[in-house]
């Protein structure tokens, strides 16, 4: 083991709080032990944050989950050394790793939105940090629980902590969550995934509050797949790919200068301004050009004055309204805007999936959402949705094959031959092997579900696509395979985009022009360099200014 | 039996920033708009419940007024027109099917359910005496199934291939014991060899234990089958996990955080309990020999005792009634996410 | 290096995905088939008269020659479950059947009525649900005579409101999912919507359902022997059998215990196959 | 399980008064009073009726001192006990006595009434004590009839100004018991009768009962009255099922057992449609069972066979010959089945006839009229009917359908089967009577309408002298048994198990009902 393979102590002093070295973990399977993660070596000093980086599956989370003992069911965890302050915790009994975890580590899991109990109020979750370490008094856990809730940054502290999950923000969830594992002033905090399903601005604050802990003393763990994130606090990168550590460093160092191809992939993956109009992925995905006549130019989907409301317990509430947008033919229309602020809605509206309150919907110049349904089935070919989660959008009982055969239209291919041809190219186009066929979608990986959904999206030849949150469950790296796939149909078959997704990298990257959404409005449109480059309105300039950035951008950026 | 699955919770939602802090008219006018509808909901089940009591004795076959005669004599034989007079007479069996209809929708409108044509007295008070050592005996039967099936389900579920497989296995043999056959056994072992009970039950405190045990053996395996799907369920959500992040350990994490979430389905299947005792006690009561709504509903049938068995039924639909609505409001308490909507299903 | 297991606690056991036991699920399926072998030949399995009166050897305890002893008349009482399979299956199956058959109409009539339909079948079900079952199978034996059609009826009749809840939900969830959404943007119509997605996906549930009720609804209809309403002797129903051997529970303790232990058994692999089904559904949906 | 011995009173114990008897009976009544034998048991405690019958079946007196008929035996005459009151304090008197059976009559009591049906003209009061009954045709065998407990006389009073519900419940009476409370579906309380004075002739002692209250308890369940007997909670039991019948004797319980007199549990066969209408279809129906060795196994030796298809060996005229008539022979129910052109079989062995089935259906009642013993034993004769080549097909009624009329007519049903209770072979009358357009007979099981028949019996029920009539009666017996309208099955009984600490429990003997008046503990 080479001593670049673990970060070392970099101008630090002092004993590391954790200290870990040649970590391997593996799975009892039947056929035997299978490890997952490889020979991980690393120290973390007091005050420190050491970042871990990969891409789904590299074995973050199994790694930050040894070390508080969690590994999982049938692990195994071999480790020449797994020093925490100094003690081998290796032999430590169940007993003893209960008194560790919460009061010396803090642990920020990864399913942040469901990891706390959505049956009782965030308070007690907090609390039981405290009850469970000694905490005898009732009265003074609720005293430090909103001490905390108000350190961590939660607003009306006492209101909020009488309030269960499902009543709070993301961004308030994962605080409360961050509030419970530093409740105890835990030498050490793992955070796996903070601030993965967060809105940017929400995540500027949690990386914020990490940073402050940073600032106490508090030696952090952060776990993340986000290199942007992670540019941000960590002092130390260690990038992991299939198990094992592929590179380590300085953060700067790594993400300005990666070593290793692999890293430099993932940085190259990540959408934003710079990528405009090149490429994320490094091999090219196999699009086979098909010639096709040539679409009138001018508008092809066209929204005025769209509101919608829905009724609930406590009356109405406007998810849309007054929502005017014209998408050119060959353009892509981003929107983007915060979770909740109607994006799907518009969406469905498009698709005239659900009828507007007021206003109106035309498509290639003909109207659309005014006429019956019946009307419309004949002309739904031309607009076609790739929906916000794939896997659900898929009947489960079938096949990739069935599913893509339900989407061709059934004038066009009749023979089975015919229809055979159609799918073959169908999965040349999105770059599917033939063999998906016969599976059915849940034993496919993310990447290769949003193919099959984008070429479900395809099968009907329309002229204008949809695309609610097509990338937002996807790694960098396949989110730029599948960005690179979108960008590369729109110029062989001159479709029109509708993006809408909650990351304004992507956004950026793909628009021509942009609409910026807030509680249903739309509160800034314009081109995208015009949004992106000038916000005008507020909000959008917070949203803008909250974007992450890599390293090396900022560099960049700050040289200019 | 109620689908656990299909009450899906509230899916979670990120949308809703913050609740929205309301205003106390808008949710007391919520509240009245949802305990005018329960209301309304409730007197139509009443109103289908005697509607079907009505048409199932309208269907059944023979002439009334001889059954009641020769229920009244032990005698299965035919009448002449002469000896049923009296009877056609004083229950209006002659009138057309629409007005005797009406009067029994009039009656029991002015709570009148009439009266026994067996034993000469107002269903009221024959129900009414009856209706204590049922209830008695059905919640504690609950209350006992409920502690068996905790306890159980608490120390077994997803606990390793073998453990679990045991909770499962013992759930589903005891979800599939007749009652008359536990009672018997329970019986024959416990009150006649051990002398730990009285053998004849009664209503009397100490022989309540075994016909509860009787009626709750049985009903713990039920809940604990849809209970451990849903505590399996719930052992693996990530909550769980940081439970443990927090330092707590297996036992408390079952009983504070997993229990909850696995209780609902037996909440629901004890609402259905309690409105399904009357089917189940009979069994019971027979064998301990207690009084009870069961006996007096099957003796009512057999005599063809019309308006007890209306009685019955009636009584029957407002448990039902009044065991949903505390259902619902349990489902609240456990699972308040269900409480803003109602209850889902 | 050296080797350690970090508390392989129970929390660990919460991750694992549950796999269903295949030696419980072997066993189950060796069960069924022996029961389903007893239902439809008999004979193979046993060539003697089940009614057939040996007054010479009545209650006689199990042993060589009475594998489950004889009953007050000499009958064999192997002889009798084995041949007692038939009209016991039929009650289990028949009733899940009926059950089901008449929750899946209610439960998509609620789901999918609409303003009209809806709500009044959302009633019938209550008012259904309401009504003592007990009744209910009194009334039906009064009308139709006891039989095991009429027990099967009896008891699906009243089991239907609590699967007419449940094809409701998921009638409901199916129609609002996100594939159903995608069928609408390819522009197919409602029916063959609802032929193609949501009735294939909502009553898929059901054939694990089915299987758990089966074993149910033999236990449901030896309640109603209890009462005089179940199979009229002699046949060798199991329920039946139950109750004829309860006179006896203290002398013979075989009459009642073998065709309980039975109806257990067979509760047990019908259920035990039914999760298992059930997650191989569940695995291949979810 | 529960074989322990039943606890005996400690040496040197002798018999105290006071206390309380707990008694499970099988099943509850709606009523105190009624026609059915549950409340005939129920009414014997706390009513009082005109005569009683002693151990041999004789008549004594009970309310009535004395009674003679006129010499065309058209009028009775009652001489009423002096002095007796009714609990509600009114005195007996024979005008109340015509009350009575004016309102029984009347619908009050319609058993009451099937035994006084055309014979009874009219009651009337001669005197105070002194109360005349007038017949339309002789009826020697009043007196025994009205032993019965369903003539139990109720305070005029009380019969008038009470409601429905109270006579229901409670009715008044000059028994040794009162009813004290009744809670519904659990027990009847009776309490003595402090200043009961009127005990029948055949009661061992007189005055007040010995013990001060008596728990009627419902224990439906045969198994858990055993049970309660063993466990000391109950004193008495009524109706022992035959499988513990042995040992409870064996362990030191006292059994009584009395054999009902009246009809049998029999099969009556319908000798108006279907294949019964050929006699010797019946005669081989007959002749295949063997219903000795059915009932002797299944009866577990307890429940006596019974051969005699009109009355059982405990009524008076009962005729050996006829119980003994069809005894089990296979050759000749196959030959006489042979000569009656049954000679086809099918595959399942059933005999045929040009194409048609030799398919019977025997229709019962289950649980009131035929218990779990019945059922077993109808299962046997189903079992072995099959050997003959009938296809004999069971069809338990529930009771509601059974009191509705199901299978009432002559084309429901091949085979009834069932008993009647009664103290005198006038059951006959009952039972055979052929029916007429203005006075049908519901109870003439076999619808066998033979005016033959009819008037032997009426002749009988009308012959004064005991040997005579039990003659007439006899001949009737071997009438029907000759041409095999019914054949008999089984006694139908009334069995009692006491624990050894409570003596002097007796069974009156028109029914077999327990009588408490002269039981007492021994402490
Ligand atoms: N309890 C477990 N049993 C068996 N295998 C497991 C278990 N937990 C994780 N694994 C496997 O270990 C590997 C690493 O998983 P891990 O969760 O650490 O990935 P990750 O890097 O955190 O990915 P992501 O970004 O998706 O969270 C994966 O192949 C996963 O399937
Ligand atoms: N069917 C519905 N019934 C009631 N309210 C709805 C419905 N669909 C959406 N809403 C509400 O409308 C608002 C906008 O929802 P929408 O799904 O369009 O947001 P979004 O911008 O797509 O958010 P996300 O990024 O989380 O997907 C939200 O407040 C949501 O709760
Ligand atoms: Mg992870
Ligand atoms: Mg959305």
């Amino acid at each position: 083991m080479s001593a670049a393979q673990h970060a070392g102590p970099t101008g630090r002093s002092g004993e590391p709080v954790l200290s870990v070295r040649g970590l391997h973990v593996g799975f009892a399977r039947r056929e035997g032990v299978r490890d997952v993660v490889h020979d991980v070596s690393f120290d973390l000093h007091p005050g420190e944050c050491l970042a871990v980086v990969g891409e789904s599956g590299s074995g973050k989370s199994v790694t930050a989950r040894t070390l508080v003992g969690l590994t999982g069911d049938g692990a195994l965890v071999r480790a020449e050394r797994l020093h925490f302050d100094g003690a081998d915790v290796r032999g430590l009994s169940a007993r003893d790793w209960r008194r560790t975890r919460g009061r010396r580590i803090g642990f920020v899991l990864q399913d942040a939105l469901v990891s706390l109990d959505p049956l009782r109020p965030v308070g007690a979750e907090v609390e039981e940090a405290l009850r469970l370490h000694g905490w005898r008094e009732r009265r003074a856990r609720r005293a430090k629980v909103l001490e905390l809730l108000t350190a961590v940054g939660v607003p009306s502290a006492r209101a909020r902590a009488r309030q269960r999950p499902d009543e709070l923000s993301g961004g308030l969830r994962q605080r409360a969550l961050i509030a419970s594992a530093i409740a105890l002033d835990p030498e050490v905090v793992v955070a796996d995934e903070p601030t993965t399903a967060l809105d940017v601005t929400v995540q500027a604050q949690v990386l914020d509050l990490l940073a402050e802990q940073k600032r106490r003393g508090v030696a952090i763990v952060l776990i993340s797949h986000d290199l942007s994130v992670v540019a941000r606090l960590a002092d130390r990168v260690l990038v992991m790919s299939g198990g094992r550590v592929v590179e380590s460093g300085p953060t700067r160092e790594v993400l300005t200068a990666p070593r290793h191809e692999y890293t430099r992939a993932l940085i190259a993956a990540v959408p934003g301004e710079h990528t405009r109009g090149e490429r994320l992925s490094p091999a090219p995905a196999a699009v086979l050009p098909r010639p096709r006549a040539e679409r009138p130019g001018g508008t092809v989907l066209e929204a005025s004055g769209l509101v919608k409301r829905y009724a609930t317990a406590e009356g109405s509430h406007t998810a849309v309204s007054g929502v005017s947008f014209s998408l050119r033919a060959g353009r892509t229309l981003g929107i983007v805007g915060e979770s909740g602020s109607g994006k799907s809605t518009t969406a469905r509206l498009a698709l005239a999936l659900t009828a507007p309150d007021e206003g109106v919907v035309n498509l290639l110049g003909r109207p659309w959402s005014q006429v019956p349904e019946a009307q419309r089935r004949e002309r739904r070919k031309e607009v076609s949705v790739v929906q916000q989660d794939p896997l659900s959008s898929f009947d489960p009982r079938w096949t990739v094959e069935r599913v893509l055969l339900d989407a061709l239209p059934p004038r066009r291919s009749r023979t089975a031959g015919e229809r055979r041809a159609r799918l073959r190219e169908l999965l040349a186009q999105v770059g599917l092997d033939e063999d998906v066929l016969a599976r059915f979608p849940l034993t496919l990986s993310g990447g290769q579900r949003q193919r099959v959904s984008i070429a479900r999206a395809l099968a009907p030849e329309p002229s204008v696509v949809v695309l609610d949150e097509a990338v937002s469950a996807l790694d960098v790296s396949v989110q730029a395979q599948v960005l690179d796939l979108l960008a590369d149909l729109q110029r062989a078959l001159g479709l029109s985009y509708l993006f809408i997704s909650h990351d304004l990298g992507v956004v950026y990257h793909v628009s021509d022009d942009v609409l910026v959404m807030k509680d249903g409005e739309v509160v800034e449109r314009g081109s995208a360099e015009d949004v992106f480059e000038r916000p005008q309105h507020p909000y959008t300039r917070e949203l803008v200014s909250a974007l992450p950035r890599l390293a090396g951008q900022r560099a960049e950026e700050e040289a200019r | 039996m109620p689908a656990s699955s299909a009450d899906a919770p509230a899916q979670v939602d990120a949308r809703f920033s913050a609740a929205p802090l309301e205003d106390p008219g808008a949710r007391l006018r919520r509240t009245a708009r949802r305990v005018v509808s329960r209301l309304l909901g409730a007197l139509l089940v009443l109103w289908g419940a005697a509607t079907a009591a009505f048409l199932a004795q309208a269907v059944l076959p023979g002439d009334r007024a001889t059954i009641i005669f020769n229920i009244r004599a032990g005698q299965p034989i035919e009448r002449t027109p002469e000896e049923l007079a009296a009877i056609n007479a004083q229950y209006g069996f002659q009138d057309p099917v629409l007005t005797q209809y009406l009067h029994h929708l009039s009656g029991l409108v002015r709570g009148d359910l009439g009266e026994s044509y067996q034993q000469f007295r107002p269903v009221t008070d024959v129900i009414g005496e009856q209706l204590a050592p049922t209830l008695v005996l059905t919640l504690t039967a609950i209350a006992l199934a409920w502690a068996g099936m905790v306890v159980w389900v608490v120390l077994t579920a997803g606990r390793g291939r073998r453990t679990a497989g045991l909770g499962a296995a013992v759930d589903t043999a005891t979800a599939g014991l007749p009652h008359y056959w536990l009672g018997i056994v329970l019986l024959l072992v416990f009150a006649l060899q051990l002398r730990w009970f009285p053998v004849i039950s009664g209503n009397s405190p100490a022989g309540l234990l075994l016909p509860a045990l009787t009626l709750a053996v049985p009903l713990a395996g039920f809940m604990g089958q849809a209970t451990r799907t849903e505590f399996e369920r719930a052992l693996q959500q990530p909550f769980v996990l940081s439970a443990r992040t927090r330092g707590a350990g297996d036992l408390a994490i079952r009983l504070r955080h997993v229990l909850r979430h696995a209780a609902l389905p037996a909440v629901t299947l004890s609402g259905w309990a309690l409105g399904a005792t009357i089917s189940g006690a009979v069994v019971v009561e027979t064998v301990y020999t207690r009084a009870g709504i069961g006996r007096v509903l099957v003796t009512a049938v057999n005599n063809q005792d019309l308006p007890i068995v209306t009685g019955v039924v009636l009584l029957v639909a407002a448990l039902y009634v009044v065991a949903n609505l505390l259902v619902d409001l349990v489902h609240g308490l456990v699972d308040p996410r269900t409480a803003k909507g109602g209850r889902p299903s | 290096m050296t080797t350690l297991l970090l508390e392989p606690a129970p929390e660990a056991r919460a991750v694992r995905t549950r796999r269903p036991r295949p030696w419980g699920v072997w066993l189950a399926g060796l069960a069924a088939l022996g029961f389903g072998v007893a239902a439809a030949a008999p004979g193979l399995l046993d060539t003697t008269d089940p009614l057939a009166l040996h007054l010479d050897r009545a209650l006689q305890a199990p042993g060589p020659g009475h594998w489950f002893g004889t009953d007050e008349a000499g009958r064999d009482l192997f002889s009798r479950v084995v041949h007692g399979a038939r009209p016991s299956l039929a009650i289990g199956v028949g009733a899940s059947l009926v059950s089901l058959s008449l929750a899946v109409v209610l439960g998509t009539l609620a789901a999918l009525g609409g303003r009209v339909v809806a709500p009044v079948v959302d009633r019938v079900v209550e008012v259904l649900f309401s009504f003592p079952s007990l009744l209910l199978a009194l009334l039906l034996v009064a009308l139709l005579g006891p039989s095991a059609a009429t027990a099967a009826v009896a008891v699906g009749v009243g089991t239907a409101p609590g699967y007419a809840r449940m094809v409701r939900a998921q009638v409901l969830s199916a129609r609002g999912s996100a594939y159903v959404e995608a069928a609408v943007a390819l522009g197919h119509s409602p029916g063959r919507i609802l032929r193609r997605h949501v009735l294939p996906n909502a009553l898929r549930p059901l054939v694990a359902v089915m299987a758990l009720s089966i074993g149910q609804s033999i236990v449901w209809a030896s309640s109603l022997s209890f009462l005089g309403l179940g199979v009229a002797p002699p046949s060798s129903e199991w329920g039946a059998l139950l109750e004829a051997g309860r006179p006896y529970v203290a002398h013979a303790w075989w009459l009642t215990v073998v065709p309980g232990l039975v109806v257990v058994v067979l509760a047990l692999a019908t259920t035990t196959l039914g999760k298992h089904l059930q997650a191989v559904l569940e695995r291949s949906a979810s | 399980a529960g074989t322990s011995a039943a606890e005996q009173p400690p040496p040197g114990a002798g018999p105290v008064t006071g206390g309380t008897i707990v008694y499970g009976h099988q099943q509850e009544p709606a009523c105190v009073f009624g026609g059915w034998i549950e409340q005939a048991y129920l009414s014997t405690q706390v009513l009082d009726a005109l005569t009683s019958l002693d151990e041999d079946g004789r008549v004594v007196p009970w309310l009535a001192r004395s009674w003679e008929q006129s010499p065309d035996g058209l009028s009775w005459t009652f001489h009423l006990r002096e002095g007796v009151r009714f609990t509600d304090g009114t005195a007996l008197t024979a005008a109340v006595v015509a009350h009575n059976i004016e309102h029984w009559v009347e619908g009050g009591n319609s058993t009451a009434k099937v035994w006084l049906d055309g014979y009874y003209d009219s009651a009337t009061a001669v005197d105070d004590l002194t109360l005349r009954i007038h017949l339309g045709k002789p009826y020697p065998r009043l007196a025994e009839n009205l032993a019965q407990g369903y003539s139990g006389i109720q305070s005029q009073q009380a019969l008038q100004t009470r409601t429905a519900e109270e006579n229901c419940e409670a009715p008044i009476g000059s028994g040794a018991f009162v009813v004290d409370h009744w809670d519904r579906g659990e027990e009847i309380v009776l309490r003595r009768n402090e200043d009961y004075t009127s005990p029948p002739a055949n009661a061992r002692h007189t005055g007040p009962a010995y013990v001060e209250r008596i728990r009627w308890r419902f224990v439906p369940d045969g198994t858990t009255r055993v049970a309660s007997l063993r466990a000391g909670e109950t004193d008495a039991i009524y109706d022992v099922p035959a499988v513990d019948y042995a040992d409870l004797g064996r362990d030191g319980y006292t059994e009584l057992k009395h054999v009902t007199a009246g009809r049998p549990q029999q099969l009556s066969f319908n000798t108006q449609r279907g294949p019964f209408t050929d006699e010797r279809v019946r005669k081989a129906f007959a002749a295949g069972l063997d219903r000795r060795a059915l009932v002797e196994t299944i009866g577990r030796g307890v429940i006596p066979y019974e051969g005699n298809g009109a009355v059982s060996r405990s009524t008076p005229g009962y005729s050996r010959e006829a119980a003994e008539a069809h005894s089990f022979d296979l050759d000749t129910a196959n030959r006489l089945l042979d000569e009656a052109g049954w000679t086809g079989r099918d595959e399942d062995g059933t005999r045929t006839r040009g194409g048609e089935r030799l398919s019977v259906l025997l229709p019962y009642n289950s649980g009131t009229i035929i218990n779990a013993d019945g059922a077993s034993i109808l299962q046997g004769v189903q079992q072995q009917a099959k050997a003959t080549g009938f296809d004999v097909r069971l069809v338990p009624v529930p009771p509601s359908g059974f009191f509705a009329g199901e299978y009432s007519r002559p084309d429901e049903r091949d085979i009834a089967v069932g008993y009647w209770t009664s103290v005198t072979a006038g059951i006959l009358w009952v039972n055979w009577r052929p029916g007429t357009e203005d006075w049908p007979n519901g109870n003439n099981a076999a619808f066998y309408d033979d005016p033959a028949l009819g008037e032997l019996i009426d002749r009988a029920n009308q012959t004064a002298d005991p040997a005579a009539q039990e003659a007439l009666y006899r001949q009737a017996q071997e009438l029907i048994a000759d041409r095999a309208l019914s054949i008999g099955l089984f006694d139908r009984l009334s069995t009692l198990a006491v624990s050894p600490s409570l003596q002097g429990v007796w069974q009156e003997n028109a029914q077999g009902g327990p009588v408490f008046y002269d039981a007492r503990f021994v402490r």
